[in-house]
């Protein structure tokens, strides 16, 4: 049947990224235990924010692999459309929810930090702004898939979403920019915007890799479970072909 | 722009081993036939066998997931606004807007056809599905047989080459099944085609069976 | 081009028939507008620092509630299977409905922007960059719009989804609009303003047929 | 009574089935928010100053923009003939479609509100009054506008044509409910605007079921 | 509550001098009929005769421009409530929820009705019309015979009185026109009633016609 074909690929990378994911996994918890233990035992408070501080070992790079993931969703979603390869719609489908989290890690940490630094939790700051319009974004992207029943429908929808999304995004990012400029600048970020201690970059760095890991195992792991429940479907497409009852007349 | 009229593209219509999966179930698959020009064929089968699923395959509205659709040996693929300008399609669904008159529904689907269809006298095309009286009547006040008639009187503007009729005569009483039966027979002598699906009998000599089954198919040339 | 002016003057034509349309539309801006005076209280000083900003965002919500009717009711009647069988490829289908949405909402709030101007108690120095900014960013709405009424065209009720997937696009249009007329009041050009909304404007206007076009297809199924 | 529930539990199946209906209209209301500061500019005061009326604004238009969904679409599919001549009278109907509507917009709504609140530089004091009155007030504008929907419901693309009627009738909502919050951010006491906003709920929902039957008999014809 | 099973109401239906206009067009009047306990009547007409008008003014969705519907020597008028109860109208529309299942489509109707509907199997409804083993499909991939089948199988949760039916056989395969004719003539036994529109043939014993034809009715009893 040809469309058992398109799992062809698949298999194959089943087979890779099960043999991949154990090291993800421990490399996941190796950086998180190291950097976990020297971001919040063996480096130092902040002479003004004290230990309100390491929140930022989980803001800054849930922040920063937010707009990262959604690059990764962005190319899958081209590799999709463009050459139709069968695993790129699984990986853009899998990577949204991921990028949907960091995102919202990074707005409440961010607002948990920015309570007692800025005694606000909120503040309308063009890199903020930014952040919540990248949640509403994947929030958008992820209800398309969710609107279809027919897979395959949803995927060129989502594909086509996240292409346009993704050529907006510099206009979005600018625009919000010359915005914040425009008006005057929120006092408060300008002060409080700490300069970065080494001492803090090194937990920050294995924080990084830690987040950067689980991204990694918690995409193959939705990867393969994508992939096993379309050959669920294939295989039921074929059952109804062969119970369908077989009508008399001429 | 090229023109399709019955002359221009006096090839049959042939489809091989067509596979249709819909909402991830297979409907039908290894599907195969041929609409030669001046003939019709009626589809038939059960509820659910796929006998609007293949019209709208056909019409270019769904992508098979398999197979292939041709005019004579030259695939619909390689131009498919070419394939768009020889088929006309009439499906459940009646296209037809409340808030126009007959007429101004029927002359609004004349413009966007643009070519022969433009120029084409509504008004004739009304009178042939017995709408004359009603053309200046805002839509919404059909009943249910009128709006079908005006669907099908569509396909008098520009008839392109093969009909694709799902189930026409629901809804329509004994003269307006006349009506119709006339108009095919007239297309048909004028070289055309048409692929008909319908539970009720249409009385069109010499039309082919083809009978829908989910995954078996067959053909039987008869009336 | 005739079928491309035929839809055209077809969508006119529904429009005009449906109830008013365009005038529901414009009454819509008109009356999102003057609900601020009453939530935020009557200062004029107050009013006519936003009122740039809550035009706009009323421009932006009028387009928004209005995008449902460009594909949707044709989709749910069939007559979209019939238009995307006529001889003109879809993405041509999609601009000439696109264009008809925005003769009958976007054209309207250009039209009435002063007014409102007016009822907002903003600097009449603004009324030029305003409109001109109108003129060019409402075609823009329609446009973006078009892509995402084109995507959940077939999601029953999609409507809020669709305003989820718009909004984003949006920002860049309300920001720069905004900034055209408040640069205005300022005394200062707002040509930098109205030359990256004519931006916006072109490349929307490439971008929306094809995206559209796309998504029609796929909905089509 | 029963059939009552019925009919309730149904209208909330549909709407959890349908594409999220409550969640996107709490995103709307999300979304509809955050376009102000955008449109207004970053400043904390000035936000401040202008959240209760732009909160309550954005809540009227969410609760608008899913009123179609009441009736509209049983209308279209003719799911409103069946219920019309289901054993109980249409007034229960209406209100069972209404209380189905107002579960799955306005109480999201209300508890949403001081999320927005934080967004819009609101006064801490000012949360708590903020969700009495939304408690209030967001049943009142399900049950008022439950009579709009119920008129334009045979109305092809009414959407515009029901914001234009139900508009008014929701003013005296939002000019209570901005009050009870600028109250007691002025730090006087806003029980006055709570009672006005919990008599204008009790008149609702005496005309409401009356009204909206009528419409609908109207509407069947 | 009262519920209405045949027997509580083995009064025959009256309708004396109706008229009937719609969109201000006059489209029947005086218009007098009566359908029995057991008995079947077919209403025919060619399109736009008035036959959907006149199911809906029963049902008590349309009011008469004049004349009267009585239970026996009851007026409708008196308790509408209990007409409700009797009557069952399936019309040109579905009533079909595309984002439900077969089965809970036909649940909810089944929980709105109350009474006896809301205790039904709704399975056994459903393998009446040979929808068993669809209970789980989502609504909208449904073929159009197939949505018309699970629009019918409505009727057999609280049968109710008296029938309404609007060209109940529009997309059904044969073998589901012969599943439609026995529940109805299973109803009739039952002592209930039907009044069916239809343009194709109907195989029930005893039916009277009642013929439909603008602003000139007639009545003939045959089959
Ligand atoms: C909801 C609120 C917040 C959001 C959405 C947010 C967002 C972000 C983003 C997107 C980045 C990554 C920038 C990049 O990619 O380079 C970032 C980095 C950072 N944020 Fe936040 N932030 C928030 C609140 C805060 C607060 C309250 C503080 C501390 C006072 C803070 C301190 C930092 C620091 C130190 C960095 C890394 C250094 C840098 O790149 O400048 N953020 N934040
Ligand atoms: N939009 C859809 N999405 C998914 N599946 C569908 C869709 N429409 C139909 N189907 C499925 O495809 C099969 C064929 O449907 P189709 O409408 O082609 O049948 P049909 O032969 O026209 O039946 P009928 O005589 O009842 O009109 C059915 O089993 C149906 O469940
Ligand atoms: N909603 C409406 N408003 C106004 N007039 C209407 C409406 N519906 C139908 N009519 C008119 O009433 C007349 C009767 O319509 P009706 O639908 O009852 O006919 P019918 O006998 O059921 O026809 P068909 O066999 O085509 O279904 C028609 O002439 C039609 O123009
Ligand atoms: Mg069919
Ligand atoms: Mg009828």
């Amino acid at each position: 049947m040809a469309a058992m074909h398109r799992f062809a690929n698949p298999t194959r990378f089943v087979r890779l990224s099960s043999a991949l994911l154990p090291w993800f996994v421990v490399a996941m918890i190796g950086f998180f235990a190291a950097g976990l233990y020297l971001g919040l035992f063996v480096s130092p408070p902040d002479y003004q924010q004290g230990d309100s501080v390491r929140i930022m070992y989980v803001h800054v790079p849930a922040a920063t692999l937010a707009s990262g993931v959604y690059v990764v969703m962005a190319v899958a979603s081209a590799v999709a459309l463009i050459w139709r390869h069968p695993l790129a719609d699984v990986a853009a489908k899998a990577a949204a929810p991921v990028g949907a989290i960091f995102t919202l890690i990074a707005l409440i940490t961010g607002a948990l930090w920015g309570q007692p630094t800025w005694g606000t939790w909120w503040v309308w700051d063009a890199r903020l702004t930014s952040v919540l319009i990248m949640l509403f974004l994947y929030l958008g992207y992820m209800g398309l898939w969710q609107a279809f029943d027919d897979q395959r429908r949803a995927a060129r929808a989502a594909a086509i979403l996240a292409l346009v999304g993704a050529v907006n995004l510099p206009i979005i990012k600018f625009s919000v920019d010359w915005w914040n400029t425009l008006h005057q600048p929120a006092s408060i970020l300008r002060a409080g915007g700490p300069t970065i201690h080494p001492d803090l970059l090194t937990p920050l760095g294995l924080m990084w890799g830690g987040f950067l890991c689980f991204f990694a195992a918690v995409l193959i792991i939705r990867m393969q479970r994508e992939i096993v429940l379309q050959r669920i479907r294939a295989l039921q497409t074929l059952q109804v072909a062969t119970e369908m009852p077989v009508p008399q007349e001429a | 722009m090229t023109r399709a009229t019955p002359d221009d593209s006096n090839k049959s219509f042939h489809a091989e081993d067509l596979v249709c999966i819909r909402g991830e179930r297979l409907v039908f698959s290894g599907l195969s036939f041929e609409v030669g020009a001046g003939t019709a064929t009626l589809l038939r089968g059960p509820n659910g066998a796929g006998k609007s699923s293949l019209l709208r395959l056909v019409a270019g509205l769904l992508r098979p997931a398999a197979g292939q659709l041709r005019w004579g040996s030259e695939s619909v693929d390689r131009d498919r606004e070419a394939h768009r300008r020889k088929v006309r399609y009439v499906g459940h669904l009646d296209a037809i807007k409340p808030v126009l008159s007959v007429g101004e529904n029927l002359a609004a689907w004349a413009g966007i056809y643009g070519g022969r269809a433009a120029d084409a006298p509504v008004a004739s095309a009304l009178d042939t599905m017995g709408l004359s009286g009603l053309a200046d009547l805002p839509a919404r006040f059909l009943s249910a047989g009128q709006r079908r008639r005006l669907n099908l009187a569509r396909l008098l503007l520009d008839p392109g080459t093969l009909w694709l009729l799902d189930e026409p005569t629901v809804s329509l009483d004994s003269d307006s099944v006349n009506r119709l039966e006339q108009a095919i027979k007239h297309h048909l002598a004028a070289g055309g085609s048409a692929l008909i699906a319908t539970h009720t009998d249409l009385h069109l000599e010499n039309a082919a069976v083809l009978a829908l089954a989910p995954a078996r198919p067959a053909i039987d040339a008869d009336a | 081009m005739r079928e491309f002016w035929s839809l055209v003057r077809r969508d006119l034509l529904l429009a005009r028939r449906q109830g008013g349309a365009a005038t529901s539309v414009a009454i819509f801006f008109i009356l999102t507008v003057t609900l601020f005076p009453l939530g935020v209280g009557p200062e004029s000083a107050l009013l006519g620092r936003i009122a740039s900003g809550v035009i706009w965002v009323a421009a932006l919500l009028a387009t928004m509630l209005s995008l449902d009717r460009v594909y949707q009711s044709d989709l749910e009647d069939g007559s979209l299977d019939v238009i995307a069988m006529a001889p003109m490829p879809l993405e041509l289908v999609a601009l000439a409905k696109t264009l008809a949405h925005w003769l009958t909402t976007g054209l309207l709030l250009v039209v009435l922007s002063p007014l409102l101007g007016v009822l907002m108690q903003l600097d009449t120095a603004a009324f030029g960059p305003l409109v001109l900014a109108m003129a060019l960013g409402t075609p823009a709405l329609s446009l973006l719009g078009s892509i995402g009424a084109a995507l959940t065209v077939s999601v029953r009720r999609g409507g809020v989804l669709l305003s989820l997937l718009v909004i984003p696009f949006y920002i860049p249009v309300l920001i720069f609009g905004v900034g055209a007329v408040d640069a205005a009041v300022d005394g200062i050009s707002a040509r930098p303003h109205l030359l990256i909304l004519g931006a916006i404007l072109l490349f929307s206007l490439v971008i929306s047929p094809l995206a559209s076009a796309a998504a029609l297809r796929l909905n089509l199924e």
